[in-house]
């Protein structure tokens, strides 16, 4: 067997045996938990095998190395071939290692977790499938093959985030992550489809004549089609997608809520993996997006806004998860924000640090809530430190590298990455200060939950009495925690081995950089900035102060401001008062122009209503949080209107089909 | 011209007619009262008959100045509608009762079978007149069958409405081919389309085809000529909806196709945004537009799962109509593909909807609960359908729609704006809206407890087989749409 | 001296008043009436179209013209049968006074 | 414009097909509304006759006016027990009703008209020879070309025939 066929039989390797394990766990009896949880853990981990050895090869390669596999999904007469294809190169070998290995974390950590649940083997099944589903789309050379693996990764996210379906909350949230995010997607679908059509192939890369290539990005750069370029568009188009998967601002609204779903699947899927697959769509079409400067500065912008307008959200949360959705919203910006700058390499590096801290975070916290009766309002927590002396120390690395404390964890030369990408924009400097200003919250919001939940006092009887978790649960943080100290060695200034790795080329290892005059300044910067930031945490959080359980000194200080803050910027109430209304109304207006007007125009009017209650629906949207289903609501109201249109009498009926032969005519006569 | 010739050219056909006229011998006899096995069995063995004729029959020819075309595509297209209505007849007419009118089983499968030949006819020609009569043959034997298994009040109603409006739809239809046979001097088709690239067009063409399309569009159930479609669906026996849903739909997409594309090609106009050119295709593009929007958002409102369905099957004539816009030999083929893999779906999804139906007497949401647990065979291919209905892969209705997108884009040229982005969009954005309503059923058939005095939801035999295939249909082709898209592939090479 | 035109001019008002008569009235059986008018309209149509024809040796039109009115009669049969099957459940012809379908 | 006598019976057979078409859309009474609605039938087959399709007119008039004008009375006489008083004008919106259907079929003609008035070539006479519809021919073409739907029409009145037959049937055994 040659070499190139040794590493597609592990490619292929890598999404098979979680695929299997679901198709297994599907039809396993639901007693049978231990066995299910083994037979998950099993198949993970030989996917992460088969990963490592592809990484290895990767790395062995070096130089920009990359291989195709490209196979014929079918074929239609002569000329019409529909291929699909694998792929690996430095982009999603790394990705793929991290995916593999926290998901194997992930699955451990969930037999402890999960394991007293009547449907852990259901479950287990559904995990697996995510992550076959991740792993595809990693592996995937073709974008329909991407997409294929995108959406089946939205209906493990919606699964997932909808177990606990008796809650609610839980199931609200889970319609809400898959339709929000499918909107998305639409974008993502229209932009393949319109690279369909100018490129006439969805192949990534394959041999000069792929979408990423230079032959099709030439073509797609070249024709002007009303005031952008295709490749602008589409380059848009498929932002969109990765912004809804990614949690931008338009779209983050599903993210926090998502946290119903068990802390396994919040740190597997909404901190670690699936959040980060817009990023890496983006990444992975980076040829195309950069072959469109417009659609570079919309990233970054939108990044900048994402990742400053979620650490804002951040500091007036009381929830711990919740507080973390918000964190992981703002550093998703970032990583957009890099890739929008310029910065690709710094976005990949930040993904993979991202997805080892937050899933350590994440899983801390479980552990912390599982500790304390699952509580989860850091208000009413405290003192915890003592108590849970592991899950302190693990979550506290986690939290240092969040912060970007300075030196000796992955997040500080990561974050420093961007920035220095961001300030090396030529275009505006505004995404840089923007990007500092998020820094800084950062570093407070998370020590304010530092504070709150391992410092000073207990504040509830639940924190009181707290335990530390069992051994299968801490494990995965102690490992963790050393994945998010590890990985800071590869991509110093001083070492850029992994920008190496990424961009081709031979890292030199040179100390001296550091202190190049681009480079120290910044590095002190942001050092003040988050050391401001912990300080004021502790200034105003310090453990000694003396507080009623349940209150924030932060609403003291900031008074309205925190109030603001806390409603997530209103974003509910302004929905209500906006998207909301115009359902209600456009519905009732189609209601009354039902009973008042008699004739075919009901049914337009009604429609036409819709429709634009439909558009203002998807329109005002963006931004706004769980309003979301409020606009449900109205869009179902208005749909009642529409039906009642419907009901009428044969005569109605029958007058409507004239009208839509008279207007049919008169369409002709008019064109 | 040679009879026996003409006869070995409509082998399916007359199986279908014999077995039909079997039926009704039986009826007269009282045969169907000792039981519906008998009947069933009849009627299958008369669509298998009528298969193998298909599949064995000649493979080529035109008679009659295309009165009887048989080619690939039509062969295809047979086989495809005596499939779907061998599923509908086994999946609904469960021991050959319909829905309690015992002793008419034998008289309703003949009208299932009449209309099936009239689909079929009208499948196999390339001739207005008997396009004409063949549509009227399957109206007639469906109106029929709404009122037949059980003359209530209530389907009688429906029949009515159903008649009236599909009389008044005949009209304009049969208005509209006489502006065309005035314009061409002909009514076969492929003297029509020889006719327009050969001569001006005058209004009155533009005006036939207009006057058509409310014929056809009442067939295909598009906006404003689909208000009959709601009730029909709910309130006509199983069988009935199920066959007008499935098969009688596909028939409706096949020929507006052929018809639109093969005989009026020529004048297409363009339905591109900011270039409307006067023809068909604006038409065609207003109708799918408002169909997607009306029938997406009016599904929203459905309590009743079979009107849900009827109005989802509404949005998606919009999805199919959009693909058409385009006309060319590739929107022909996601049109086509579609709309089998639609009347799959729907046949599955109605059975479903039967089978709740006769437990439980109701075919609201509430009655859907539990359904995961009672009758998981039932509630897999249900959520298979509708998830294939919504588009998510790798269920074949996403690859479907993804052919039916890319062909709306696919013309124009390069580097330039798609003329039909406008359509495209609104249909994915309906598309988006239509994922909200389809999980609301499944919402409630896996996740909402079944009430504890419901009586249980039992499978028949036959019906689970009906069951398996058409799930295993929406799978199979998902992963290798080849199966079908090859011979489609080849049966329109020979006709562009 | 009468053209064609002319002739069309009378089926389109023909048609048309068979759609008024289905649209006005509300009994059920003279709405049949208005659709027979309207086929009737297309068959005028049809006859015309063959009689000022480039060759009226072709009997299409003609034949077309035969068909449909056999199926028309089909269709009124068939309508008829329906209406009585109404009346006999709501005594009434009249739609507008029918149960509607609710859900 | 010379009028001939055959425009002159042209514009005779039109107005007395248009005038009895008008006249079923305004009687109330559905008898007579059936009997005058037989009238605009009988004028469309005088049409037919002047369009020299002879064989049509007597074709139109024995299945329409012989036919289903007799049936359609007769319907009518089945049904009008409590429907004496022909159709009630109610609802509350029956003024609107009538505008909207009076507006339809008008805007529809405004259509049509302007398509036909529209299309040049149809400024045309008719042409001079005499035009005899030869029953022979027709014969022929209908068991030569016109074999299949001539079958088919055959199997569409045994549909009607089925459904007129089995719903009759439902009357001896009324539902429970």
């Amino acid at each position: 067997m040659t070499e190139t066929a040794t590493l597609f039989l592990a490619l292929a390797l890598i999404p098979l045996p979680p695929l299997a394990a679901a198709a297994v766990l599907l039809f396993m009896p639901g007693r049978l938990r231990r066995p299910a949880g083994a037979i998950a853990v099993v198949a993970q981990a030989l996917a992460l095998f088969a990963s490592g050895t592809v990484l290895v090869r990767v790395v062995a390669g070096g130089d920009g190395f990359r291989e195709v596999l490209n196979f014929t999904w079918f074929q239609l007469g002569a000329e019409t071939v529909v291929p699909l294809g694998l792929l690996v190169d430095a982009t999603n070998a790394p990705v793929l290692l991290m995916v593999s290995l926290v998901g194997l974390l992930v699955f451990i950590y969930s037999i402890a977790y999960m394991g007293g649940d009547p449907r852990a083997v259901r479950f287990f099944c559904f995990l697996s499938f995510f992550s076959a589903a991740m792993l595809g789309l990693l592996v995937a050379n073709s974008l329909l093959l991407l997409f294929i693996c995108w959406e089946l990764v939205g209906l493990a996210s919606y699964l997932l985030i909808g177990f606990w379906f008796q809650k609610p909350a839980a199931a609200r949230a889970a319609r809400k992550a898959f339709i929000v995010t499918r909107i998305g997607d639409l974008g993502l679908f229209l932009g393949m489809i319109w690279l369909y059509r100018e490129a006439g192939t969805l192949l990534f890369y394959d041999g000069g004549a792929g979408v990423l290539e230079t032959a099709v990005l030439g073509g797609l750069a070249a024709g002007a089609a009303g005031g952008m370029t295709a490749a602008t568009a589409i380059a848009l188009l498929l932002f969109i997608g990765a912004a809804g998967k990614s949690g931008q601002v338009p779209f983050h609204v599903w993210l926090p809520d998502a946290m119903e779903g068990p802390t396994p699947v919040s740190a597997l899927i909404h901190a670690a993996t699936m959040v980060a697959a817009g990023v890496f769509l983006v990444a992975r079409a980076y040829p195309l997006f950069e072959a469109s400067a417009t659609a570079l500065s919309v990233v970054a912008w939108v990044g900048a806004a994402t990742a400053l307008l979620g650490a804002c959200i951040a500091v007036a949360q009381r929830e711990i998860k919740r507080i973390l959705a918000y964190s992981t919203v703002s550093q998703l910006g970032f990583m957009m924000l890099s890739l929008g700058v310029g910065g690709p390499v710094a976005a990949l590096f930040h993904l993979l640090a991202h997805a080892f801290f937050k899933a350590l975070l994440f899983l801390g916290a479980g552990s912390v809530s599982h500790g304390c009766g699952e509580e989860k309002d850091v208000l009413r927590m405290g003192g915890l430190g003592r108590r849970m002396p592991l899950t302190f120390a693990c979550y506290g690395i986690g939290m240092m590298a969040l912060a970007g404390f300075p030196f000796f964890f992955s997040g500080f030369w990561s974050k420093e990455a961007i920035l220095h990408a961001a300030q090396a924009w030529p275009v505006s400097p505004g995404p840089f200060w923007i990007a500092l200003a998020a820094t800084f919250l950062t570093a407070f919001y998370m020590s304010r939950q530092m504070l709150l939940v391992f410092f000073g006092r207990a504040r509830s009887e639940a924190a009181a009495q707290a335990h530390e978790s069992p051994r299968l649960m801490t494990a995965p943080l102690v490992i963790l925690a050393a994945l998010s100290v590890l990985p800071l060695v590869v991509a110093t200034p001083a070492w850029p081995w992994f920008e190496a790795l990424v961009r081709g080329g031979e890292a030199q290892w040179a100390l001296s950089r550091l202190l190049a005059p681009e480079v120290w300044p910044l590095l002190a910067g942001s050092i003040l900035l988050v050391g401001a930031g912990v300080g004021l945490a502790w200034w105003i959080y310090h453990p000694g102060r003396r507080e009623a359980a349940g209150r924030d000194p932060l609403e003291d200080r900031l008074g309205a401001g925190h109030r603001v803050l806390a409603e997530e910027l209103y974003w509910d109430r302004t929905y209500d008062f906006t998207v909301v209304r115009a359902c209600r109304w456009s519905g009732r207006l189609a209601a009354a122009l039902d009973r008042w007007i008699w004739g075919g125009a009901v049914a337009l009017a009604a429609a036409l209503a819709r429709l634009f209650s439909a558009l203002a629906d998807r329109l005002d949207r963006r931004g706004l949080n769980h309003g979301f289903d409020l606009g449900c609501a109205g869009l179902r109201a208005g749909g009642i209107g529409l039906h009642r249109a419907h009901r009428g009498q044969l005569h109605f009926l029958l007058t409507t089909l004239g009208v839509g032969a008279v207007g049919l005519l008169l369409l002709l006569a008019w064109l | 011209m040679n009879y026996l010739e003409l006869i070995s050219h409509v082998l399916p056909e007359i199986a279908v007619l014999v077995t039909a006229l079997v039926l009704i011998g039986m009826g007269c006899a009282g045969g169907s009262r000792g039981g519906g096995k008998a009947v069933l069995a009849v009627t299958a063995a008369g669509l298998g008959l009528a298969l193998a004729a298909v599949v064995f029959g000649p493979e080529s020819g035109r008679l009659l100045e295309g009165m009887i075309v048989v080619d690939a595509l039509t062969r295809l297209f047979k086989a495809v509608l005596l499939a779907l209505t061998l599923g509908t007849a086994l999946f609904l007419f469960p021991g050959g009762e319909a829905g309690g009118n015992e002793g008419r089983g034998a008289e309703n499968s003949a009208l299932l079978l009449l209309a099936l030949l009239g689909l079929l006819v009208v499948v196999g020609t390339e001739n207005l007149l008997l396009l004409f009569v063949g549509l009227e043959l399957a109206s007639l034997a469906l109106y029929l069958m709404v009122v037949f298994a059980a003359p209530a009040g209530r389907p009688a109603e429906a029949a009515l409405r159903y008649f009236f409006f599909g009389s008044v739809a005949a009209a304009f239809l049969l208005f509209g081919f006489s502006f065309i046979y005035g314009a061409t001097g002909s009514i076969d088709l492929r003297v029509i389309a020889k006719v327009l690239a050969a001569h001006p067009v005058e209004p009155i063409l533009p005006l036939g085809v207009g006057l058509a399309l409310v014929g056809f569009g009442f067939k295909v159930a598009a906006v404003p000529f689909h208000l009959w479609a709601p009730d029909v669906y709910q309130s006509a026996p199983a069988p009935a909806a199920g066959f007008i849903a499935s098969a009688s739909k596909v028939a409706g997409f096949f020929i507006v196709a052929k018809v639109l594309v093969l005989g009026f090609g020529v004048v297409e106009g363009s339905a591109d945004w900011g270039a409307f050119a006067m023809g068909w295709a604006p038409l065609v593009a207003v109708l799918a537009a408002l169909s997607m929007v009306v029938g997406n958002l009016a599904a929203l409102a459905q309590q009743s799962v079979r009107r849900l369905l009827a109005y989802s099957g509404i949005g998606h004539s919009g999805f199919i109509l959009t693909a058409l816009v385009a006309a060319n030999a590739e929107a022909v083929r996601a049109v086509l593909f579609y709309s089998v893999i639609y009347g799959v779906a729907s046949l599955a999804a109605f059975g479903v909807a039967g089978c709740v139906l006769r437990a439980r007497g109701a075919d609201r949401l509430e009655d859907f609960a539990g359904l995961g647990r009672t009758a998981p065979a039932a509630a897999g291919v249900l959520a298979l359908a509708l998830l294939s209905l919504a588009g998510l892969p790798p269920l074949v209705g996403f690859f479907g729609k993804f052919q039916l997108f890319a062909a709306a884009l696919s013309g124009g040229t390069p580097g330039t704006v798609p003329g039909l982005l406008w359509l495209v969009a609104l249909a994915l954005l309906m598309s988006a809206v239509s994922l909200y309503y389809y999980l609301r059923v499944l919402k409630q058939v896996f996740f909402a407890p079944a009430p504890a005095d419901a009586a249980p939801t039992r499978d028949t035999s036959a019906g689970t087989a009906v069951c398996l295939v058409c799930g295993s249909v929406l799978v199979l082709l998902g992963l290798f749409p080849s199966l079908v898209l090859q011979p489609l592939q080849r049966a329109l090479v020979q006709l562009f | 001296m009468i053209t064609l035109q002319l002739v069309l001019l009378v089926s389109s008002a023909l048609f048309c008043l068979g759609l008024a008569i289905v649209l006005l009235r509300r009994n059920a059986i003279i709405m049949l009436i208005g659709i027979e008018v309207m086929l009737a309209a297309a068959n005028l149509n049809f006859i015309a179209f063959w009689r000022y024809g480039a060759e009226p040796g072709s009997l299409t039109g003609v034949v077309f013209a035969l068909f449909s009115i056999a199926v028309a009669a089909a269709e009124a049969a068939v309508g008829l049968a329906l209406i009585l099957l109404v009346y006999r459940h709501f005594r009434t012809i009249d739609p507008g006074r029918l149960p509607v379908a609710h859900d | 414009m010379n009028l001939t006598a055959s425009g002159l019976l042209f514009f005779a057979f039109a107005v007395l097909t248009l005038g009895a078409g008008t006249a079923v859309a305004l009687v109330r009474e559905p008898v007579r509304a059936a009997l005058v609605g037989a009238l605009c039938f009988v004028g469309v087959g005088l049409l037919y006759l002047w369009l020299g399709a002879e064989f049509l007119g007597f074709i139109q008039w024995l299945v329409y006016v012989g036919a289903v004008a007799v049936l359609i009375v007769f319907v009518i006489l089945l049904t009008r027990r409590e429907d004496a008083g022909g159709e009630t004008e109610g609802g509350r919106f029956a003024g609107l009703r009538v505008l909207g259907g009076l507006g339809v079929a008008l805007a529809l003609f405004g259509a049509l008209a302007a398509a036909v008035l529209g299309s040049g070539s149809l400024y045309r006479e008719v042409p001079e020879e005499p035009m005899v519809l030869e029953i022979a021919a027709l014969g022929r073409e209908l068991v030569a070309g016109a074999v299949p739907p001539l079958i088919l029409v055959g199997v569409v009145l045994t549909v009607a025939l089925v459904g007129g037959v089995t719903l009759a049937l439902v009357e001896r055994k009324p539902d429970a």
